[in-house]
């Protein structure tokens, strides 16, 4: 890097003590080096060291808006966690969002504004230069063409760059890849309003996603995954239902896996199907429809169930019988997006769905119209074609981008750029677009920039600097713009004038600079919206003659979805991201294809065979994965790699899905997602870098699960699953073991009673998002290891989520239950006893310790391990400029310093985050207070994140603690509990609603 | 150290012979200590690293009787005790003068660290390995906040007119304390 | 009983053992050449191993231990047939272990040396492998002497100090003996190492008393040892590993992949040292019928395991076995059964068993067959996984596994080279012990040369 | 003759006890050992005491006729091996209870594991003492002996006899032997 960024560097600006991440230093051979102590100029009065200060913020990692809560050690932000008070995520976070750190830190960043030079290569400038540079460009192309484009912006930034552009006749668009304008087209087809509902997942009573990735990338993933658990999730009792959630679509994604029944419609039918409930729902008059819904009928006809099955691929009975469970819940919510509304007729898909929910009476109760979704924000594909258009035309003279990657996403494009006279970029990545831009200059972080964003009516998310800039070198946007436009004031100010317009109508009579402080320590300002009603719009019935789709089911049909963590392509710089198997394939580092096994028997392709897939747009080159859980003739390929630039961790790394997609809008404005491909197989083979084991487990105990009348059946105290815990002969052994305990508990640091740390991890939550393995990634300095060491198997994920199937032959349903799979702290340990140097033992307070530095390596203990979740540090991945170096410049400013960065040779492994819990004791012996379970019950980094809630953390001792009374769960079991191990995590098992015909 | 700093050393000491110490020209007058006044000589003798300015707690601590918390101010609620911001020295040293040349010449140090926004990079004397946890407000909580209760590890700081390492700091002398007082021996207490 | 020849006299004895120690020729540099260059590949490997880390041999989640363990086992297996031959068979009184307990001792000390740099090759910071040694330390931190790891630290730290004391010991009147005919370098070598030894009737009484304790002391210690290797698995709740047969099982392996390495040793030592009348067909039937005997007692035992696996019904450990004989490893499984269980039923044959070739040969497999099983036991048993289904893995070893291997093979060798030009390789004393005493009867010049 | 001895200088006092001046007496060299065994009983007859006998081999003709007591290494093996045993024991219950360290929900002091410790330590005492027993005893009687006349070939294929006497009965010594069958007989 030009900037000599290093750390002693980053703590001079900071004016800041100590610090820096605690390291299991060197091989412990000769002298410690000196170390400085550098102290404050002036004490800041909100940083003490070694005290970390909380700042709340917001997301920008998607559109969702979530609250963000940053925590800030010693100047540098170390962890990103849900903010509560937000009423989006309440608390939680996805993966991406834990990763925003990696952004923020991301050793490729543009450290400082770059001109293109007379020799064609980027150099380095000043920003007096760049911004009068740009100044004068603007000025110059007035009338020739001011295009800016931005990504999906809901607040005051967007709002500046209107401004700016009318005031130099520009104009602006936003992008997004995946903007979704088949939702609002849909909407606006079914009901005359564009506007993006809120769902209330909550309040259903019976889900139906009609390809709708509500819990990785659609709207709010984070809002929504958590509310809908709270429907899904099954409580106690015999009078205890769950919604039921069944899942369309041809490919089972992340969100799909949680379903309890899986519908395989072809791609492209999902209307068909929704159009054909409504006519059941409808004829056999099963819910109470608004009057209006009535003029449907006749239309309706002509979709019943029998005359749409065959092209559904989905038998009539099948969906006459989810229209009886959808209308007899009383409460049925069915959701379209995703795979469904990228279909070249999504927009009738959607508005399908809409007719659907009309007449089952739940629009107004589960889909609410009022506190809408700022999806208009997003912009639409047709408008970024027009733009290619007058590019490619001559017609734009001057083009910015800023949180836009369009040269990426749309190859055209990338072309289309050379047309244009002088782009900028505000890109603080060196991705496709700002390395075709003559002027780059790079914004800051969203951690370190003022901002703001409204995702939905009534939400005003704030965006506070969490930290100073980590390249100082780097320029809030907004402020760069306010420069060049030739206004005063800096961005924030201009931030603070737009939030006296919020400040008159919520300041609820408190002066601004109460309002403003009160805003920021709350993340922004919350308020509810009152719903409004909807009515059946003219064009519903229209939309419902084009729902079938307008292409045949070929020999092969593409599906190209956005990847849960790298969504379009912008996380795939982030190596947390990057390393974080995808929940459903898990697979790292690298695309797939994901074929049915009986399409590749056809074509005869195995695991990690590369196909040619050739659409009318373009070709791809991707390495197959076999799964049952893709439709059989559909080849589901994910978005997000295939950079050319973007830095280390991106670039040249798999194939841009993106390629095959046509670069025409289709009837809603948006991208086709679903094309037809011919599929043609390559001599090239890749070793795909999966941390699949065995997907079934055979029945082995890792992963039980209950049918709803069961466990509606259990009743306390009666554990379904513990019969083999203790066998008659071992009885004996237990109670010279109980004998034992007892004398221990009078010895050195064991005498007195202590607290049992334990977990409970309710499987009827889990859905397999994987948003706590990035945050135990965040929390335990664990390095990133890389494609190569992937495929060894030697990644040192401390949680990880377990996908495994079940069904699926012999005619039945194809089931999948995902387990995060983390140190099971057993009470009874076998891996402590193996150990020659006590570097592996059991804590008075009931954990497996596993003390690094006394650690020699022997790895007996992870032999030893029935859960193999102890991993080993094969080489040093802290060892500056290594080979394997996790954390390159200034990455290695996120660890975070309660935690030891672990050396080589060196066994680690969860420890349920036993700094935070050393770190809860310190705060109360201080107050000389007890722990309260409250404190205690997400105490954990996973617990903490997991937006389902599955994981409780507590005192196991404590008789009123929430974990223990789960642990006490009829449902509780113990994973592998007949060796004996007793570990401190109970999972309760999963729930499932029946799928068959048993409803 | 440089020629000049050699020199301005040698007459320094001159002066420091006839000073008068800075607690007796005024306030709480200090009984008992007094710290030494000490010659070039001495100063190459003394324990410790040679720090960028020689500032001297037995002078701050011991003669003046500054309670520690005075500038480590986080000791008490942080694992980290808290170097003393240049403000801080600022604060006193806007005033006070010094009361010989040497003095003056690190207080003029100080000063210059404050006008040119270049905080002095003191030697760290008291350091653990990074995989020790050592929080010092469990500490003081247990001990008190006075000198001599940091002077279980520190020792008395109050008269060494440089600091330096008293205690090893090595797990064994960490544990026997632990032992001796029946409080907690286990690992994790430290180690994670 | 041995039956030398005729012309085989005390002198004879002397004179042939003594003429091994001559200045050794092209083929001896030539080998010793080729172990000092695996041996350098060895250390390289090791270097490279110490400067990156652990990662660059094969590893992967959750095969924690491979080729270095495996190798370890394999070495120390190889240890067992040394003391076996010196130790039991003394106290058994079989006359024929005179001519290759010397040998087969000689291996079991290098073998346990270089059995014993594996542990220390295979931690993960090696420059604190010293913390499992229970010495006073500052922080008052003591090993933990539940680990079997530690078991095996003290069964090989003992056997490794009881057999080089038995292997010293017993050198110490054949070193006199050829003190006594050599001269030169060598001479002054002897007389150091020869501690004086004048063969008076006290020090006979002594010696001979201590020898036959400890060969007494050597029995169990030798039994004990891999019965504590075997435990290093046995007591670990894998599939594959946690088994009771494990001791009786390891030791009777051990003692069958030593008597193989004795013969793979004895044929190329006999043959270029001329020992064909002090070493005879005679002995090497006798180690064939060891090898038969321990070959089917391993090969029983392999019985045992698939049987307890399929009639105890415990699904993981028949989860264990099937991934065992049919996953992905089977090649190397079958390897195995068909090296260490059926080859050796050859040696039901007498023709078999007397030929040399043919000894040789077999014996060859066998060490293959025996490194196999420890892999197999090792890697296999921790590839399949059978608790935790997800973390099924493959493996694949690397240069840095197979280099670091071959430098085991050079630094065995390396030092088997040396010692057997330096030292008496054979017996003299005990070869001469089995002879007929020269009486007045039968003198001995009568038959002398 | 010291060919035998170790080629070190023992400095003064060790000079003195281990290596004194030589013995008087006649060394006799046998060629066969009915013939060593004949002469031996011969000077036992003529009660001769302190015979030292140097063989090639231990042979159990020359232990009947010498009829020496059993060597006393026997009892360093066994105190010994006593010793290990309670090493171990000390060793390893010691360390267990100095820092309680719970593993594995066991018992701190747990005694089956320890057992292999002991047993080891046991072995390696034993093994050791009995080599520091057979040292010692024999450098105790050589000690005993003195310097005594030896021959290089006793280690090769001759026995040999040596009678520590004066000058005056050495003829006769001289005599008896080669009436045995002495090959050779030689004053010191």
């Amino acid at each position: 890097m030009t900037d000599a960024m290093n750390r002693r560097r980053f703590l001079k600006i900071l004016g800041v003590t100590g610090g820096g991440a605690a390291a299991l230093s060197g091989c412990g051979i000769g002298p410690e080096p000196t170390q400085r102590l550098l102290p404050y100029l002036v004490a800041p009065d909100d940083q003490i060291p070694g005290v970390a200060t909380w700042y709340a913020t917001t997301c920008r990692e998607c559109a969702a808006g979530c609250g963000l809560r940053a925590r800030v050690r010693e100047g540098r932000a170390v962890k990103l966690e849900g903010n509560p008070d937000s009423p989006v995520n309440r608390g939680r976070l996805c993966a991406r969002g834990q990763a925003g750190l990696q952004g923020l830190y991301n050793p490729d960043r543009i450290t400082g504004p770059r001109l293109r030079g007379a020799n064609g290569q980027l150099a380095e400038t000043t920003w007096d230069k760049a911004i009068q540079l740009l100044a004068q460009k603007v000025a110059d192309a007035k009338g020739k063409g001011i295009v800016f484009v931005t990504g999906h912006e809901t607040g005051a930034f967007g709002d500046l760059v209107d401004e700016w552009m009318r005031a130099v006749g520009g104009r602006r668009i936003a992008f997004e890849s995946f903007a979704l304008e088949a939702l609002r087209e849909g909407n606006r087809l079914a009901f005359g309003t564009a506007a993006v509902p809120h769902y209330d997942f909550a309040a259903a009573k019976y889900i139906v996603s009609f390809g709708a990735d509500f819990m990785e990338t659609w709207l709010s993933p984070v809002e929504f995954q958590n509310a809908f658990t709270r429907a899904h999730a099954f409580a106690a009792g015999a009078d205890s239902s769950m919604a039921k959630y069944v899942y369309v679509g041809p490919r089972l994604s992340l969100t799909g896996l949680s379903a309890d029944e899986w519908i395989a419609a072809a791609p492209g039918t999902e209307g068909l199907l929704a159009l054909a409930m409504a006519q059941v729902i409808v004829s056999r008059r099963l819910a109470r429809s608004p009057a209006d819904a009535t003029r449907l009928g006749p239309s309706l006809a002509a979709h019943a169930p029998d005359k749409v099955a065959a092209q559904i691929g989905v038998d009539a009975k099948t969906i006459e019988r989810l229209a009886r469970e959808f209308a007899a819940s009383g409460g049925g919510l069915a959701v379209a997006g995703g795979v469904a509304a990228q279909a070249a007729n999504g927009a009738e898909i959607v508005a399908a769905v809409n007719i659907l929910n009309y007449v089952a009476g739940a629009v107004g109760r589960t889909v609410q119209f009022g506190p809408d979704l700022t999806q208009d924000a997003a912009g639409s594909y047709r408008q970024l074609a027009a733009l290619r258009g007058d590019m490619a035309g001559g017609k734009v003279a001057v083009l910015l981008v800023h949180g836009a990657n369009p040269a990426h996403a749309d190859a055209a494009f990338a072309q289309a750029l050379g047309k244009v006279l002088f782009k900028v970029s505000f890109s603080s990545d060196p991705d496709e677009t700002a390395r075709a831009a003559d002027l780059v200059l790079p914004d800051l972080h969203p951690l370190e920039q003022w901002n703001d964003a409204r995702p939905r009516a009534g939400v005003y998310a704030l965006q506070q600097p969490v930290m100073a800039p980590v390249f100082p070198g780097t320029m809030h946007a907004g402020d760069a713009i306010l420069r060049a436009a030739g206004r005063t004031g800096t961005f924030k100010d201009y931030l603070q004038t737009a939030w006296r317009d919020v400040h008159r109508r919520h300041g609820g009579g408190k002066s601004f600079e109460e309002f403003w402080t009160a805003a920021l320590a709350h993340g922004g300002v919350y308020t509810e919206i009152a719903t409004r009603s909807v009515r059946l719009g003219p064009g519903a019935i229209a939309a419902m003659g084009e729902a079938a789709p307008p292409f045949a089911e070929g020999d092969a049909t593409a599906v190209v979805f956005p990847h849960p963590a790298l969504h379009d392509g912008r996380g795939a710089n982030k190596p947390w991201l990057q390393e974080l198997p995808d929940p459903v394939s898990k697979i790292t580092w690298h695309g797939w294809a994901e074929v049915h096994p009986e399409t590749a028997g056809k074509w005869g392709v195995v695991n990690g065979d590369v196909v040619l897939l050739k659409s009318e747009a373009g070709e791809v080159r991707a390495p197959v994965w076999i799964t049952p859980t893709v439709r059989p003739r559909v080849v589901a390929v994910p978005t997000g790699q295939g950079h050319v630039a973007y830095g280390r961790y991106a670039a040249g790394r798999s194939f841009n899905a993106f390629d095959l997609l046509p670069g025409e809008p289709n009837r809603a404005g948006g991208r086709t997602f679903v094309v037809a491909v011919k599929v043609t197989k390559t001599a090239e083979h890749v070793f795909l870098a999966t941390t699949e084991g065995n997907a079934r487990e055979h029945g082995h105990g890792i992963v039980n699960v209950l049918p709803l009348a069961q466990a509606q059946r259990l009743r306390p105290g009666k554990h379904v699953f513990e019969a083999e815990e203790t066998p008659a002969y071992a009885r004996g052994a237990e109670e010279g073991w109980a004998e034992a305990q007892r004398e221990m508990a009078a010895l050195g640091g064991y005498a007195g009673t202590h607290p049992r740390w334990a977990m409970a991890i309710d499987l009827s939550r889990c859905t397999g998002c994987s948003a706590c393995v990035t945050a135990c990634y965040a929390e335990n300095n664990l390095a990133t290891v890389g494609e190569e060491l992937v495929r060894r198997h030697r990644e040192m994920s401390w949680i990880r989520i377990e996908r495994y199937f079940t069904g699926g032959k012999d005619g039945e349903s194809l089931h999948a239950v995902t387990t995060p799979m983390l140190c099971q702290q057993c009470g009874n340990a076998p891996c402590e006893p193996v150990c020659p140097v006590f570097a592996a033992y059991h804590t008075p307070d009931g954990l497996n310790g596993q003390i690094y530095n006394r650690c020699i390596g022997t790895r007996y203990c992870s032999n030893n391990c029935p859960y193999k979740v102890r991993y080993f540090n094969w080489f040093n991945y802290a060892e500056p400029g290594g080979e394997f170096e996790a954390w390159p410049e200034p990455l290695q400013l996120l660890l975070n310093p309660d935690v030891t960065v672990r050396e080589k040779g060196v066994m680690e492994k969860c420890t349920f985050c036993v700094q935070r819990i050393r770190g809860k004791q310190n705060e109360a012996r201080l107050a000389d207070r007890r722990l309260d379970d409250a404190e205690l019950q997400f105490l954990p980094a996973c617990a903490q994140g997991c937006p389902s809630e599955a994981i409780v953390f507590g005192d196991l001792n404590d008789p009123r603690s929430r974990v223990r009374q789960l642990s006490d769960n009829p449902r509780g079991y113990h994973v592998l509990a007949g060796l004996n191990t007793r570990p401190a995590i109970a999972y309760l098992a999963k729930v499932t609603a029946p799928s068959g015909g048993a409803a | 150290m440089t020629k000049g700093e050699w020199c301005m050393w040698g007459g320094g000491i001159a002066v420091l012979l006839l000073a008068r110490p800075v607690a007796a020209q005024g306030g709480p007058a200090a009984p008992g200590f007094r710290a030494p006044v000490l010659s070039q000589s001495d100063t190459g003798k003394l324990k410790g690293p040679r720090q960028p300015i020689f500032f001297r707690h037995d002078i701050h601590a011991g003669q003046d009787r500054i309670p520690c918390m005075y500038c480590h101010y986080s000791a008490a609620i942080s694992s980290e005790p808290g170097i003393p911001s240049v403000q801080t020295c600022i604060g006193c040293h806007q005033i006070i003068n010094g009361t010989t040349d040497s003095h003056r010449a690190e207080i003029t140090k100080i000063r210059s660290a404050w006008r040119d926004r270049s905080p002095p990079e003191w030697i760290r004397v008291y350091a653990v390995p990074d995989f020790v946890h050592f929080p010092h407000m469990r500490h003081i909580k247990v001990l008190g906040t006075d000198a001599a209760s940091c002077a279980n590890c520190h020792g008395e700081v109050a008269k060494q007119p440089r600091i330096y390492q008293v205690a090893t700091l090595k797990m064994g002398w960490c544990v026997r304390c632990h032992v001796q007082r029946k409080v907690t021996q286990d690992c994790t207490a430290c180690h994670f | 009983m041995a039956q030398p020849s005729g012309r085989v006299t005390y002198d004879f004895v002397t004179r042939t053992i003594a003429r091994t120690l001559g200045n050794p020729g092209k083929g001896y540099f030539l080998l010793l050449g080729a172990a000092v260059t695996l041996l350098a590949i060895g250390i390289i490997c090791l270097l490279y191993l110490l400067r990156y880390g652990l990662g660059l041999a094969g590893y992967s989640h959750p095969v924690y231990w491979a080729v270095f363990i495996t190798c370890f086992v394999f070495w120390v297996g190889i240890a067992h047939s040394g003391t076996l031959i010196s130790a039991i068979l003394f106290l058994f009184r079989s006359g024929w272990r005179t001519a290759i307990y010397r040998t087969a001792e000689a291996m079991t000390v290098f073998a346990v040396m270089t059995a014993a740099l594996f542990p220390l090759i295979h931690i993960g910071r090696q420059w604190y492998f010293y913390w499992t040694l229970p010495y006073p330390n500052e922080r008052g931190l003591w090993p933990n002497f539940k680990s079997p790891l530690i078991w095996d630290e003290f069964a090989i730290g003992t056997y490794f100090t009881v057999s080089t004391v038995f292997l010293i010991l017993g050198l110490v009147p054949d070193i006199a003996a050829v003190r006594d005919v050599a001269s030169g370098w060598r001479k002054k070598l002897y007389q150091l190492t020869a501690l004086g030894w004048r063969g008076t009737n006290e020090e006979w009484r002594h010696f001979t008393r201590g020898y036959l304790y400890l060969a007494a002391l050597a029995t169990p210690l030798v039994l004990s040892v891999h019965s504590v290797v075997s435990w290093d698995f046995a007591m670990a709740i894998v599939p594959g590993w946690h088994a009771t047969i494990f001791a009786p099982y390891f030791v009777a392996g051990a003692i069958y992949s030593g008597c193989a390495m004795v013969i793979s040793l004895l044929v190329p030592i006999r043959k270029l040292f001329h020992l064909e009348e002090l070493i005879t067909a005679h002995h090497f039937e006798n180690l064939a019928k060891l090898c038969l005997l321990t070959g089917s007692i391993v090969g029983y035992a392999y019985l045992c395991e698939y049987f307890v696996a399929w009639f105890g019904g415990n699904a993981h450990e028949r989860a264990a076995f099937w991934y065992r004989a049919f996953g992905p490893f089977w090649w190397a499984t079958w390897t195995m059964i068909i090296c260490n269980a059926f080859l050796p039923q050859l040696l039901w044959f007498k023709k078999i068993r007397t030929n040399i070739t043919g000894l040789f040969v077999i014996s060859i497999f066998v060490n293959v067959g025996m490194w196999f099983e420890r892999f197999v036991i090792i890697v296999v048993s921790l590839a399949g996984e059978p608790f935790e289904r997800w973390s099924n893995a493959t493996y694949n070893p690397t240069w840095a596994d197979w280099g670091i291997m071959a430098g085991s093979f050079g630094w065995f060798f390396m030092w088997f080279l040396l010692f057997v030009k330096n030292f008496p390789a054979v017996s003299i004393t005990e070869v001469k012990e089995v002879l007929p005493p020269p009486t007045k009867g039968r003198p001995a010049e009568a038959h002398a040369r | 003759m010291s060919e035998h001895r170790l080629p070190l200088r023992l400095p003064g006092p060790l000079h003195d006890l281990f290596r004194p001046p030589p013995t008087p007496g006649v060394l006799g060299v046998f060629a066969h050992l009915d013939a060593t065994v004949d002469a031996i009983q011969r000077l036992q007859a003529g009660a001769y005491q302190s015979l030292t006998v140097y063989s090639p081999v231990p042979r159990h003709e020359l232990e009947d006729v010498l009829a020496q007591p059993v060597s006393p290494v026997r009892m360093w093996t066994l105190i010994g091996g006593i010793a290990g045993c309670a090493f171990g024991a000390w060793l390893t219950l010691y360390m267990s209870y100095d820092w309680p360290i719970v593993v594995g929900g066991k018992p701190i002091g747990s005694i089956p594991p320890y057992v292999v410790i002991m047993f080891e330590m046991t072995v390696l005492f034993g093994a050791l003492s009995t080599i520091i027993g057979i040292l010692f005893n024999a450098a105790h009687a050589a000690r005993r002996l003195g310097t005594i006349a030896w021959d290089p070939r006793f280690t090769n294929d001759k026995f040999g006899v040596f009678v520590p006497c004066g000058a005056d009965k050495a003829g006769a010594v001289e005599k008896l032997l080669l009436g045995a069958g002495a090959e050779e007989v030689r004053r010191a």
